[in-house]
Parts: structure tokens; sequence; C-alpha cells
């Protein structure tokens, strides 16, 4: 048989599979027992694999053609016309990538960090990474909500038994606000269905609907991935789930969920619903702006890194729906399509830097305990490799150019500035703001005397967190200095779907 | 001449009665029982009141069966009402109440 | 009279005489050997079980003067109910021996229950219908206070049966006006009579509807005719409302369409509008009210009560997807409840009962499994996929948006995101509280494996869920 | 010449590489040297470049490197413009950071971050390389970025001490304010070419500057005027403009050399040589010149002012480095680019030059900085004390330093500008320019006479081994005054009025001051030398430097009078101009309450607390309220029934 015609299914089964195995295995009280050291063994080995697996899903992709590729369709549920129907494109398939690009990452920050039941923690984490690869792939309605959904319950239980002191707060707040999001969502997929009698993702894109139920759908899909985004207001679950998440689920958090919301816009809302997306574009800019501009200010006065890291995450991708929205403001030539590429690029840079500043606060509160900045300062002093990191990824953090960072909000101002002046201008104000953010934390725990005795008890970084540091530092600086790849990847699905958004539904 | 319908307003009579007893009475479990035997009255009168009237008999077999349900469920409720006494000391409705809310 | 009738009524008659044999074996079983008995009854329901496989007709019979029908539903709910009486005999089982309750009695009472919901679902006629109810609420009223010393069980036995009788009180005194307007007692004749007659379709009739209302609002619990359910699911002993919350409301689900659909059917527009305002009812008060509870067993008794909000919306549409839809929803909504309680009777042990929340907090330190068990089941109720309860609530929400009313629609997904509170609460309790008490879980082999079945099976169902929903659609078909 | 400019770019980033990443193992001397040996070979080839443009008459070259990505049309490329211009800075940039790495092994020489430093140095040296290599506006973008990350990185070097992290965070803001502008500008280019790079953007101006932009929709504003604009508030960031120029006298807080390097030679000209290097934009737009030359003028004079308050050996250099930069400004506003571009050039020498000899005093006195507990130590270090001299004289104009030839052309340039006989433009440039040159000797010599001459107010401690620094030391010094004292000389005919940057600046005919002054008064530059003396820069250098030794020599006792005088207008310069106090307590200060108030006010109380916590707790209270209807009493729940009961029946009545 043909590998790669299964590829697909092998990405999304294969880490739930472990996951399950992991449950099996189970753990013991003491970490270094051989049972826990063989169920860990196993959980990195099955996210490397996955990895390895999707590297070979990037080395067959073929970049050259807007088709979904890696199709697998088989029948699930007849009677609903219900399909087990995957495939990915230009959008899927970065985001797949960083899926499985992070997930291992997690597994070993939280090598021997997670003291209560590792097991359970390590399965949660590689069957959320199942889920999530689902997501992305899914081309059936429910498919896609059940993906969609199902990934809650083990980030439910991440933050909830790994997290913080105000955890169980924070993971109800999460679960209801997002499910609350998605089911309206589930109730317009159905109501396409009852138009196009399938829950084919395709055949919705082609139904024709009347500008009303264009609208209602269009606000049902944004509640779902308004809140995932987060975009402003539905984002104050954003923040309390990050603090008190442990830091696997807010990196994960970070670097892929929020990544859900902006792939619903560019998936479902802006090819099933165009002219009702034409209508609300401009409210989506207004949102998107807003929280670049007030989170921005709002991320000056955190006093708890994970906190100012959660803010700066609503400013940055404020811009991937600015990117995606633009289109209808840019009249001719350049622009539409950058702004998409440079929300697209501006998701998986953001996933990657999010993400190493999460693990880099991990870092730090695994030594002490403590996110808050005030318990910080001359931390360069004791942990000077860590330091070096810390900086680098602030700079990326704050769109410095040769990091991911700069890439994709590049394009969106460029876009933007295309569309409106003013545009551009908020969206620009993030060079100012983002700076001013991320470089006043960096000065109050990296620089300066050494605060207090805690932090000149610190360690530098031991082995294994330099390592995970140093993959994703070379990642950052990669995509920064050669983003070619990427943006190949997907240049041709945007093109197509700009043609399919240009040609009206009325 | 009493027609049909006085057999009904009676046996509605006697039906809202019943109903108000339940309601009303808040201090002994037996009127209780009482009043649901009366309830299954006033629904007999129904019975026979529109059989007689539609000249066909399906009405009154279902009034036996009503009577020896009826019987049936006197018994039960009786046996329930003993056990609640053997517990309680008490058939007071007012005191039925630990569970609530 | 002829053979085909008493073929058709077979498993009812096997029943009925393997219970007496039961009864009698019972006497001569002393409390030692008390199993026995509870073999007996399994035995009992296995055979009742092959005969209604083996007498299942292809199509639509009606036997005994037309006083009794034999059909698909008919032997889908008969086959389930037994199933499921047989799940709460085993669930029972290792509890009752812990509290010295086990007697035949809960058997027994359990089997002719059985056999009222079995009359109920193949009745055709308002006498048999009214029969087989009695029969099954007496069963209940007597399994309710099964308990002689608890005065709870009595507290809510008597309100059951005060309650009860008022609400077939109000079904009989429905049912004469009925009688009295069409002169039939027989739902087909029944409908033919409407149909022919379209100027009898009025007042009278719908007066005596709104009583019979009432009597089918108050077997599924449907607000305001909810009252007794709470305190009955938490009063009574949990072996039994695990039996009164399985396999009734299945029971309750022929009553309601042999009755609105078979019989009244040419009343719908009128019995909709009823029905839909007690559904929606029941949707928001049971969901709210459950957020306040502290005894599990009382908030799942208000999460029925929303749950029955669902099946009576799909009921409301009218269509054959909305009673597929119901069909579907009451077998995957019992699968779910049944393995719940099955786990409140896992927790409990001798003097002890596992009722307030509180008990299931850090399961997860004693029990990993039944723990992912029990968030398997409280999920399924939520309604997350990919457990079967999603799609349960998925054709509810489907034949409600077919029939044009997507605020309705709206209205159930936001109730069972309120819901869904209460559900994540028993998950939070279970893995984010340090455990209080370590005690052990004992339980028979065959009760864990059968438990572990049924968590598993709401997430099987879920990953496969299309042959039910396609048995459920033709079962639908067949109602006329 | 391709692979030249390859080694050329990519020796200091590997060298800054291996210096960071493995100083530990390669130890002290071998990250100097790798670094040293890799920043000269770059100079070595950068000087071949320029021979070969200079007297080889090698053509420019506009070679790609690689695509950075191309989408939507847009094709964004990294690669290389080396012209004319181009070359001169790779020379200047390469040279004076060679000069700067030598003096750095003996100034930074017990420093532990040794190795951290050379790593960082080297790096800004590829940073600025890619920076004026580029031929298109994102590595321009991306240099422009990247420097202002080394000065970040090389500010906050002492990372221990307060003011430099203070300092380090100020000047990223600062730029990154610029740089606000500047990518609107680039964004603006792309919106009107459809391009970022420099060939076609130049080749399509015309056709922008045609168009017109609504930023107030209803006045519509010349297209390219808003880029220039926009563009410029890039340089006024990069090359500390007015208002923008406040972070730079706090960047003193950096290591000495870093200073001279970036703060004098390099990074802070990147703004005149992106300026010059558009000069086809900005000379399609009169009124974004006019921005320009205001703002040069207004840096140059009042800056200036603020040298003569201050007491910190490098902060008075480097007010004089703002100043100068007004000066090239200023040059830029009148289109004699080549004027900025020379003076550019020679202040790289003699600026840093200066910041080196300062840094050299520094040493002796065991880093104090003061120049009130300096004085009289031309004997301890005659060294020093020349070169400083040398770079004083340059940096006044004395006839025939190198500053003499670039600031007096510029300042005939100013005065023969298009902008002659304009009004208020022209004379705020020119007056300014003018008495600029008083306040520079003033300044200048003030310093230089409280540093080497005068009685020695050092303390007998720190003056008992006062010694002249390592040869290390010196050799830069007397390197870099060479070019200091007679650059001028030799280049000042070709760079200004042989035509020499040839088509990488384009002026516009008719208001091409160089040309003109070309006609009028250039009879070579002995001619000019001789000429010196009638021109009023001359005598108002020469009064300030006769002030400055009248006041701080013969009677140092009346500067504190004047101070007590003029107290107000003193506070005004000491606190230069309030400037500090409105970013910080103005705009600082102002953002974080912004901040505040939507964090508490907008996120936890409006959205978090009413909205979302609140409908959650409305609900619960609800099902509080709705369970007490569950009273437990048989005859309510019967009750309830026939209320259901009575509800369906009336519903049958009255809707029926």
């Amino acid at each position: 048989m043909d590998f790669s015609q299964y590829i697909l299914s092998l990405l999304i089964w294969l880490p739930i599979v472990g996951g399950v195995l992991l449950l099996v295995i189970g753990d013991d009280r003491d970490v270094n027992s051989s049972r826990s050291v063989t169920m860990r063994i196993v959980a990195l080995s099955m996210s490397l694999l996955t990895f390895l697996i999707s590297v070979a899903l990037y080395k067959w992709f073929d970049n050259s053609t807007p088709a979904m590729q890696f199709v697998e369709r088989s029948s699930w549920i007849p009677a609903i016309d219900v399909w087990y129907y995957l495939g990915i494109d230009g959008f899927s398939a970065p985001l797949i990538l960083l899926t499985t690009f992070i997930t291992p990452l997690v597994v070993l920050a939280g090598w021997d960090t997670i003291k209560i039941r590792p097991a359970q923690y390590f399965a949660a984490f590689l069957i959320l990474e199942g889920l999530m690869i689902g997501v992305f792939s899914a081309l059936d309605g429910i498919l896609f909500y059940v993906f969609w959904e199902a990934m809650l319950v083990p980030m439910f239980l991440i933050i909830g038994v790994w997290g913080g002191e105000r955890r169980i707060y924070a993971t109800l707040k999460f679960f209801l606000y997002t499910f609350l999001g998605s089911v309206l969502m589930l109730v317009s997929f159905i109501y396409l269905y009852g138009q196009v009698g399938s829950f084919d993702l395709f055949k919705f894109m082609n139904a024709p609907l009347g500008m009303t139920a264009q609208k209602l759908i269009f606000i049902a899909f944004l509640l779902a991935f308004a809140v995932k985004v987060p975009m402003w207001p539905v984002h104050t679950w954003l923040p309390d789930a990050h603090v008190e998440a442990p830091t696997g689920g807010s990196v994960i958090l970070a670097a892929i969920m929020l990544k859900m919301g902006g792939y619903g816009f560019v998936r479902l809302s802006l090819p099933i619903v165009p002219d009702g997306s034409a209508y609300f574009a401009g409210l989506m800019i207004a949102l998107s702006l807003i929280a670049v501009v007030y989170i921005s200010f709002v991320a000056l006065m955190q006093k708890d890194m994970k906190k100012l890291i959660a803010y700066s995450s609503i400013a940055h991708m404020g811009f991937v729906t600015l990117g995606f929205f633009l289109l209808w403001s840019i009249s001719s030539g350049t622009g539409a399509g950058l702004g998409m590429t440079g929300g697209m690029v501006q998701m998986v840079s953001h996933g990657l830097i999010s993400g190493a500043m999460f693990l880099c606060v991990g870092v730090l509160y695994d030594r002490m305990h403590s996110r808050q900045i005030a318990d910080y300062g001359g931390v360069a002093n004791t942990m000077p490799k860590f330091a070096a990191f810390m900086v680098l990824f602030a700079m990326a953090n704050a769109g410095l150019p040769g990091t991911s960072g700069f890439v994709g909000e590049f394009m969106v101002i460029i876009a933007s500035f295309k569309a409106n002046f003013w545009f551009a201008f908020c969206a620009a104000s993030i060079l100012v703001l983002g700076a001013a953010y991320t470089l006043w934390m960096i000065k109050r725990v990296v620089y300066g005397e050494v605060a207090n005795k805690n932090v000149a008890a610190l360690k530098d970084l031991n082995q294994r967190e330099f390592i995970v540091l140093t993959v994703l530092a070379i990642a950052v600086l990669l995509i920064g200095l050669w983003p070619a790849p990427l943006v190949d990847m997907m240049n041709v699905t945007i093109e197509q779907l700009l043609q399919q958004v240009a040609q009206s539904k009325l | 001449m009493i027609g049909l319908q006085h057999y009904l307003t009676l046996s509605a009579m006697l039906f809202v009665l019943s109903i108000a007893g339940i309601v009303i009475n808040r201090r002994n479990l037996i009127l209780l029982l009482m009043c649901i035997e009366l309830m299954l009255l006033a629904v007999n009168f129904n019975f026979i009141a529109f059989s007689r009237y539609l000249g066909d008999d399906t009405g009154q077999v279902f009034v036996f069966f009503i009577l020896t349900v009826a019987a049936a469920e006197a018994a039960i409720g009786l046996a329930i009402l003993v056990v609640l006494f053997r517990n309680r000391r008490s058939i007071n409705v007012q005191e039925l109440n630990t569970m609530k809310g | 009279m002829n053979l085909t009738d008493y073929i058709s009524a077979a498993p009812e008659m096997i029943l009925l005489v393997l219970i007496c044999v039961v009864l009698i074996a019972d006497l001569f079983i002393d409390n030692e050997h008390r199993v026995a008995t509870f073999w007996l009854s399994m035995a009992a329901l296995a055979i009742t079980g092959w005969s209604i496989l083996a007498t299942a007709p292809i199509e639509r019979v009606v036997v005994f003067d037309g006083s009794y029908v034999s059909d698909p539903l008919s032997q889908i709910l008969k086959i389930t109910a037994v199933a499921f009486v047989a799940l709460a005999f085993l669930y029972a089982r290792d509890y009752l021996r812990a509290n010295d309750l086990h007697k035949g009695e809960y058997y027994l009472l359990g089997l002719f229950g059985l056999l009222g919901m079995m009359i109920m679902t193949s009745a055709n006629s308002l006498l048999t219908m009214y029969l087989g109810l009695e029969t099954l609420a007496l069963s209940l009223y007597a399994l309710v206070a099964i308990d002689r010393n608890s005065a709870t069980a009595a507290e809510s036995a008597m309100k059951y049966f005060v309650l009860g009788a008022i609400a077939s009180g109000a079904l009989l005194y429905g049912i004469s006006w009925i009688y009295g307007v069409t002169g039939t007692l027989k739902f087909d004749e029944i409908a033919a009579v409407i149909a022919a007659e379209p100027d009898l379709n009025n007042l009278p009739l719908w007066f005596g509807l709104a009583f019979l209302i009432v009597g089918i609002a108050f077997k599924f619990g449907a607000v305001p005719f909810h009252m007794w359910l709470p305190d009955v699911y938490q009063g009574a002993r949990t072996p039994v409302t695990l039996y009164i919350a399985s396999a009734p409301k299945l029971a309750a689900l022929a009553f309601t369409v042999r009755i609105l659909v078979d019989g009244l059917g040419g009343l719908q527009d009128v019995w909709a509008d009823m029905i839909m305002v007690v559904a929606v009812l029941s949707l928001l008060v049971g969901n709210v009210i459950a957020i306040a509870q502290t005894n599990i067993k009382r908030m799942l008794g208000y999460s029925a009560i929303a749950h029955v909000g669902f099946i009576l919306l799909a009921i409301f549409c009218g269509t054959d997807k909305g009673y597929a839809a119901a069909l579907f929803y009451t077998l995957t909504y019992i699968v779910a409840t049944a393995g719940a309680f099955g786990i409140v009777i896992l927790l409990s042990r001798r003097g002890y009962e596992a009722e307030s929340l509180a008990d299931f907090k850090g399961l997860n330190e004693r029990s990993p499994w039944f723990t992912l068990m029990m968030m398997f089941l409280m999920l399924s109720l939520t309604g997350i996929p990919p457990f079967i309860g999603f799609f349960g609530k998925l054709n509810v929400i489907d034949a409600v948006l077919s029939s044009g009313y997507p605020g309705l629609a709206v209205l159930m997904v936001v109730a069972s995101v309120v819901g869904a509170f209460y559900y994540l609460r028993v998950i939070w309790y279970m893995y984010f509280e340090p455990a209080e008490d370590q005690a052990v879980l004992q339980a028979s082999a065959d009760t864990r494996l059968v438990l572990s079945l049924n968590g598993v099976a709401v997430l099987g169902l879920g990953i496969v869920p299309g042959w039910l929903w396609a048995l459920c659609t033709q079962i639908a078909l067949s109602i006329r | 010449m391709y692979s030249y400019y390859l080694i050329i770019v990519l020796a200091p980033l590997a060298a800054a590489i291996v210096a960071g990443l493995f100083g530990r193992q390669i130890g002290r001397a071998g990250s100097h040297w790798i670094t040293i040996l890799a920043v000269g070979l770059s100079c070595a080839f950068s000087c071949l470049v320029l021979r070969n443009m200079f007297w080889g008459g090698a053509e420019s070259e506009n070679i790609s490197v690689y695509t950075w990505a191309v989408t939507d049309g847009l094709n964004m490329e990294v690669g290389f413009l080396v012209d004319r211009l181009t070359a001169l800075m790779m020379a200047v940039v390469t040279f004076v950071s060679l000069m700067v790495h030598v003096y750095t092994i003996g100034y930074m020489h017990d420093d532990p971050g040794y190795q951290r430093f050379f790593s960082y140095i080297s790096l800004f040296t590829f940073s600025m390389l890619m920076l004026v290599m580029s031929n298109n506006f994102l590595q321009l973008f991306f240099g422009w970025e990247a420097v202002g990350l080394m000065s970040y990185l090389l500010i906050g070097f002492w990372f221990k001490r307060e003011n430099a992290i203070f300092a380090n965070l100020k000047a990223f803001l600062v730029n990154r304010l610029g740089d606000f502008g500047f990518i609107l500008g680039i964004s603006g280019i792309v919106m009107f070419t459809g391009s970022l790079d420099y060939a076609e953007v130049f080749a399509r101006a015309d056709s922008v500057a045609a168009q017109n932009i609504e930023v107030f929709s209803g006045t519509p504003w010349n297209a390219m005027t808003v880029i220039c604009v926009l563009l410029f508030m890039g340089a006024m960031g990069k090359s500390a403009q007015a208002p923008l120029h406040v972070w730079l006298p706090d960047s003193m807080a950096g290591p000495t050399p870093i200073s001279a390097l970036i703060h004098a030679a390099t990074m802070v000209t990147a703004g005149i040589f992106m300026v010059a290097r558009m000069s086809p934009l900005f000379e399609l737009s009169a009124t974004a010149l006019a921005v320009v030359i205001v703002i040069g003028a207004i840096t140059a004079f009042f800056t200036g002012l603020l040298g003569i308050v201050q007491n910190d050996i490098k902060r008075v250099i480097a007010y004089s480095t703002l100043s100068q930069l007004g000066y090239m400004t200023v040059a830029l506003g009148a289109s004699a680019y080549g004027a900025a571009i020379f003076h550019l050039m020679t202040h790289a020498f003699f600026k840093s030059l200066l910041f080196l000899a300062a840094g050299s005093v520094i040493i002796a006195l065991h880093h104090e900085q003061d120049i009130r507990k300096m004085g009289g130590l031309r004997k301890y270090m005659p060294i020093t004390y020349w070169t400083a001299l040398i770079g004083s004289l340059a940096l006044i104009g004395f006839p025939g330093s190198s500053g003499f030839f670039s600031k007096d052309l510029l300042i005939e340039a100013v005065k023969e500008s298009h902008w002659h006989g304009q009004g208020a433009v022209y004379w705020i440039a020119y007056l300014s320019v003018l008495l600029g040159v008083f306040v520079t000797a003033l300044y200048s010599f003030r310093m230089f006479f409280l540093v080497f001459h005068g009685e020695e107010r050092t303390d007998a401690k720190t003056r008992s081994h006062i010694h002249e620094s390592p040869w290390v030391v010196t050799v830069p010094l007397v390197v870099l005054a060479v070019p200091s004292a007679i650059i001028g000389w030799i280049t000042v005919e070709p760079i200004l009025f042989d035509g020499f940057f040839g088509d990488a600046i384009v002026v516009r005919q008719g208001i091409d001051v160089l040309a003109h002054l070309k006609e009028t008064i250039w009879h070579g530059s002995f001619a000019l030398f001789l000429h010196a003396v009638q021109t009023p820069v001359f005598w108002l250098a020469a009064a300030g430097a006769f002030t400055a030794w009248f006041l701080y020599l013969k009677r140092p006792d009346i500067p504190a009078t004047i101070k007590a005088r003029f107290s107000g207008l003193y506070n005004l310069l000491d606190r230069k101009y309030y400037m500090d106090d409105l970013y910080i307590k103005g705009f600082a200060a102002g953002g974080r309450s912004i901040g505040n108030a939507l964090w508490q006010k907008g996120d936890q109380l409006v959205i978090d607390g009413i909205i979302v916590n609140g409908t959650a707790n409305s609900i619960g209270k609800l099902a509080g309220v709705m369970r007490q209807i569950q009273t437990g009493y048989l005859y309510t729940y019967a009750f309830a029934m026939i209320i259901g009961l009575t509800m369906l029946l009336s519903w049958l009545i009255w809707f029926r």
C-alpha cells in the first residue's frame, strides 16, 4: 500500500494510541522508577515519531496545487451523510507541522518537572496532539466539530489537574467560554446540512445562501473562532487559562489552540459565507485593531510574566484576523493576498515565539515557583545562557527583523496601509508598544543587579531545557531569515481562496 | 330531563373537588388517599355517562378495570402509609418535607 | 381470537409465567442463597428477551381485536427495556446484599414493572395503555419504598404515589373525554374517526387531550409535572433510582408516541404547542436547578428533567426525523444515565451511601479506570463529542431545525452549555480535588466488567453511531 | 566582486557567532583575534571595492543574494547594491570598526564580558554592512533594526548598572518610535510602487509624486511627501534628530568604544545615509525637504547649546554628535547630499577619535567621567592630548582639518541652497548652522581645556598613577588622527565636485547647490584653505574657542556667576529643555496609566467582572431562587401540577 495515502490518519491516531498506551503503562509515585522512565520514553518517542511522519508529509506536500492533498474519504454515518474525510492544503499543512513540532518540545519540557501522575499528563498531551491535527485536517463538518470539541477535554484536565492556585476557576472558564462559542457553530453546521444534505465542507462552500443566513452563520462562526483566537472582547479566558495552566499547557494553548480560531476563519467563515464576511469585515478589522492597541496597553501593566505573554499573544493574534479580513478594503493589486499570507505566517511564528516565551517562564517557574516579575531581577547574572535565549525570544516577540515575529507583522502592516492609512497606523503601533511591554519585562527580570537571594541561587539551563530552547531559537531565526519555504506552501491556496471569496453567493 | 351535560358537570365538580382536597388538605395523609378515590370515582361517573350516551359498553368495562386498579392502588398506598408511619410516627403532610430544593 | 394473537403477545405471557415461577421459587430460597433469585430473574429476562426476538414481526401486527399491537417500535423498546432491567439487577445485586435488602422483592417488582412497560409499548388502545401504566406505576411505588427502615424512602414513595395517582386520575379523565367524543378507545379507530369527521376536532377533544398530556408529562417528569422526580431519585435506594431512571423512560416514550402519534396524530397542531411549552420549561428548569444541587442523585434527577426536554422537543417536531431523534436520544440517554448510577452504586458500600457530590472528590486517586468511565458518562450527558450523547443532541437539533425552529435550536444548545457546568463539576471533583476517603472500591468482577463496558459503550457508540441512527430512522418510518 | 561582497558581510558575522557561542572555548585572545581578523578582512576588501570605484572606475552593481519570500506578486529579496555611496560607507564603517576593535582590547581589558563584547561589535559591523549594502527596503529595515538591537545590547552591556539598562530600553523605544514611521513609509512605497527594490521604486518615483493620498479624508496630500516624511521619521529616530534625540546622550552609559563606533561614527549616521540613498524620492517633494532642513537646523543649534552645560566628558561629545548630525541633516534638506555624506565621513573619523581619546582619559582616571574632576592631563598623556587636539580642531572646522572642508562647504551649500530667499526656512537653517559653529567651538574647547589644561582637579590618589594608555589604545588614536587631519584635502574635490557619487545620488535640476558652488566659489582645496579667513565660519569658530579659553582657563570664576545670573536659562539647558521629562513623565507614565485603566476598568471590571462572571453568578443565583419552588410539600407539588393543567387548558381556551 502507499503509505502517503494514510499519512493523515497516521498523524491523527498515532499520538492518540500513544496516549492510551501511556494510560495503560501508568506510573508510580517515584519519578525514577523504571515504569515512569519507560513511560516517559514512550511519550517522547511517540511524539518524535509523529514529528518524523509530519516531515515526510512536508516532503510529499505539493506547493503547486491548491487542491486538497493526502485525501482520505470513507463513509462514517451514512444516515446523515457524514464522512471520515481528511485532506490538507496550504492552510492546514503549516499548522500541522507546527503542532507536531511543538508537542515533542512540550513533552521534553515536562520531562521531570511533572511530579503528580506524569503518565496521565503526557497521555493528555499526546491525545490532544492527535485531536488538534484532526481539526486541521478534517474536511467534514461533523468530523471537524468532533475534533474541535473533544480537544477541550484534555486541555480542561491539563489545566485543572496540573495548574496553579486558581486553576479550577480558570479551566472551567476556559471550557465553558469555548463551549458556548462552538455550540452555535454546530447549529449553523446543521443548518447548512439542512441546505445541502451533507456535512461535506466543500458542499457547504458551494451552497447558495441568502444574505440574512450568511450574516447569522457568520456571527455563529465568529463566536466560535473569536473565542479561540481570542479576539477582543471575548479574550478574558485566555490570561486566566495561561496563567494557571502548567508550562506545557500554556505552550500548547498559545502555540496551537489559538491558531484554531484563525484556521477556522480561513477554512470556514471566508469560503462558506463570503458575503457575510464582507459585511462584517469592517467590524473584524476594528476588533483586531482594538486587540492590537488596547491589549498592548493592558500587557504593559501586567505584573505576572505569564499574564503579560498571554496578553501579548492576544495582541499578536490581532494581526492574524486583521490580515484575513483586509481583502475587502483593498481595491486592487498587491495587498489582499499579502495580508492573508501575513496572517498565516504570523500564526506559525506566534506559535513558535509564544511557545518559547512560555517555556522560558516555565524554566524560571520550575526554579523559583513564582511568575511575579517583582520576584525577579538580574537573572542574567546567574543564568547567562537562559538570559540569552530569553532576550532573543523577547526580541522576536517585539517583531525584530530576522526573527519570525517580523515576517507576518511586516506583511500585514504593508497590506493594511494599502487598505487604509489608519489601519496601518494602529497596526504599526505594535512596533513601539510590543517592544515596550516585552523589553520592559526583560529589563525588570533579566537585567539589573541580582534582586534577591533566590535569584542568586538560580541554576542555569540544564541540558534538556537548553536543547528545547535551542531548537525553538533555530526555528524562529530560520523562518525570520528565510520564510520562503513557509510562504510557498500557502501561496497557491491563498490565491484560490481569494478567487473563491471574490465571487458572491447572492 | 337530566342530560349528558349535567352528568359531565357533576363529575367535573367531583374531580375538581378531589383535587382541591389534595391541594388544600395539609394535615392528614388518609384524606389524600380518600381524595384520590374520589377522583377516580369522578372519572367513572364520566365514563358511565358517556357510555350510556354513546350506547357503547366499552366505557362501562373500563369502569370495572378502574375499580380494580383503584383497589390495588389503595392497598399500596396504605402499605406505604404504614411504612411511613413506622419510620416517622406521624402521617402529617406538613412533616413530609425532608427532601426539597 | 387466533394463534397469531397469542404469538404476538407471547413475550408478555412468557414473562408473566416466569415471574410467577420466580415468585414461588423465591419463597423456598433462604437469605444466604438469595442470589439464586437474582440468577432466576436473569434467566427469566434472558428467556423473555429471546422470545421477543423470536416473535419479532416483519411489519405491524394488530391483535386482540385491535387493542394490542406488535411492531418494530415495540420490539426495540421491549428488548432494550429487558436489557436495562437486567443491567439494573446486576448493578443492584452487590448493593442489596451489602445493605441487607437482598430480598426477592426487588427482582420481582422489577420484573412486574418490566411487564407493565412491555404492555405499554404494545398497547393499541387506551385501556391497554392504562393497564400497562398502572402495572408499572404500582411496581415502582412499591420499589421506592422497598427499604422499610428508611424514612426518606417512605417519604419519597408517598410523594410518588400521591402525585402518580393524581396523574393517572387526570389521564383517566382525559381518556374519558376522548372516549366520549370519539366513542372508541382504540388508537387506530380514534385516528380514523378524527380523520373522518373534522368537525370533531374541537374543544371537547382538546380538553381531553390536555389531560392526557398531563399524564404523559408526569410519566416523563416534565416541568411543571416534574416535582416528584428529584425527591424520588434522591429518596429511593440507588438501585431503585437506577431502575426508575433507565427503562421506564422507554415506556414513557412508547406511551407518548402511541397516544399522540398513533391515536391523536390528527391533532398534532394542537398538542405540538403544549409539548413545546412543557419541553422548553423542562430544558430551562432542569438545567438551572441542577446547578444548585449537592446530592448527585438529585442532580442527575434534574438533569433527567433537562434531557426529557430534549426528547419532548424531538417529538414536538412531529416528523419522522423527530421521532427517530427522540428514540435515538432516549436510548443513548439511558445508557449514560444507567452507567452513572452504576458508578454511584459502585462507590457506596455497607452503611455508606456515596450520594453527595463531595464523595467523588479525588476518585482519580482511588480508581483511575472508573474515574475515566465516569468522565465518559458525564461527557456523554453533556453532549461532548465523540461521546454518543453528542449525536443524540445533534439529531434532535437537526430535527428541530429542519422543522424550521432555529430559535429553539439555539435555546437548546445554550441550555446545554449551562448544563455543562454541573457535569463538569463532577469531573472537577474526581480529578482536581484531593481524595477525602481512601477506601478501595469493592465490586464483583462481573459488575466491574459490565460497568466498564457501559462506560466504554458511550464512547464506542459515539465512534460508530451510524447503525443505531439508521435503525431509529427505520423504526420511525414504521410509526404512522 | 560578488564573492568579495559576501566575504565583507559574512566574515564579521561568522566571527561574531564564533566569539559569541564559543567564547569560553577560544578564550579572550582567541575571540579578539578572530573578530579583528574578520573585520580587518572586510575592511581590506571594502577599501579594495572603494578603490575600484574611485580609480578603477568600476560600475555600481545590483545583485540579488537570495529570495526572502515571494507572495501576492510582491518580491522580497536580500541583495546588494554596491555603488560609490555604498562603497564609501562600507570603507568608513569597516575602518572605524577595525580601529574600535583594536582599541577595545585595551579598553575592555579587565572586563568579564570580554568575548561577548567582541562578538557584539562584530555582529554590529555585520548589521551595519547589511544596512548600507542593501538594495531593497526589506533588507534596509532589517539592517536598520539589527543595528538598533546591537545598540540596545551594547548600551546595556553592563547590565548590572541601572542607568545602562534604563538607557538601552529608552534608546530602543525611541528608535522604535522612528521605525514606526519608517515602516509606514515603506508600506507607502509598496502601496504606490508595488515593489521593495530600490531600482524599481526609483524608476516609478515620478508616478508616485503624481498621486495623492488622503490621510485625513477630504485633504489629499502628495503621496511622495507623506512617504518621505514617514521615512524621515525613521531617520530622526536613528540619527537622533529633535525631538527623537533624547536617547543618544543617555546611550553614553555604554562602554566608550561603543559610543565611538555606534553613537558617533556609524549607526547614528544611518539616517543620513538613508536619506541620501533615497534622494531620488526626497528630491520630488519640496515639503519633505523643508521638514528635513528645519528639523536638522533645530537639532544642530539647540542640542549644541546643551553641550555647553554638560560635565560628563562623554555627554559633551554626545551632544556635539547630535549637533553635527543636525548639520548633516540640514545639508540633506538643502539637497547637498554630497556635502552631508562628506561631513558624515570626516565626522566619523574625528568624532570617533574624540570618543576614543575621551575613553583613553577615562581609563587613565579609572572610569572617572566628570570633567570637573580632571584638568592638566596634558603632561601625563601626550599622545591622547595631541590626538584629542586634532579631533577638536577638526570638529570646530579649523582651517585645513578635515572638518574644515566638510563643515565650511556644508555651510556654504546651505547659504547658496535653493532655499535662498525663501524666508523662514532659509534663515532658520542658515543662522542655526552659522551660530552652531560658535557653539561647537565653545563646548569643544571648554571640554578640551578643562580636561587637558588648567589646574589638576584630580585627587592625589588617582593622580599618583595616571599614565599614557597602552599601545592598543593609542595606536587607533593615531591612526584615526591622520585622516581626521588630512582626509579633507584629498577627498573634498572628488566627492563634492567631481560627481563622485554619480547616479547614486539624484538631485533635481536647478536646485543642485553643489554644482552651483562648483561654478561660483570652488577653486580647489588650497584656495578654499586660503579663503578660509574671509569666511564668518572661521571667525565664529575662533571666537568660540577664545571664549572657552577666556571662561575656563583665564577667568574660571565667570561661569559660576553666569550660572547664577541666568539660572533660569541654565536650568532650561541643564534639564535639556525638559525633553526627558516630557518623555518619561509624559509618554511613559501616560502609557502606563492608560494600560492600568484599560486593564482594571476595561478588562477586569466590565468584561470579566460584569459580563462574564456576572452572567455565571446570576445563573447561580437564579438556580438558588428556583430551587425554592421545590418546597418538599406534597400539596405544593400537586398545586404545581394543577397550575400546569390550568395553563394548558387556558392556552386551549384563549389561543385556539
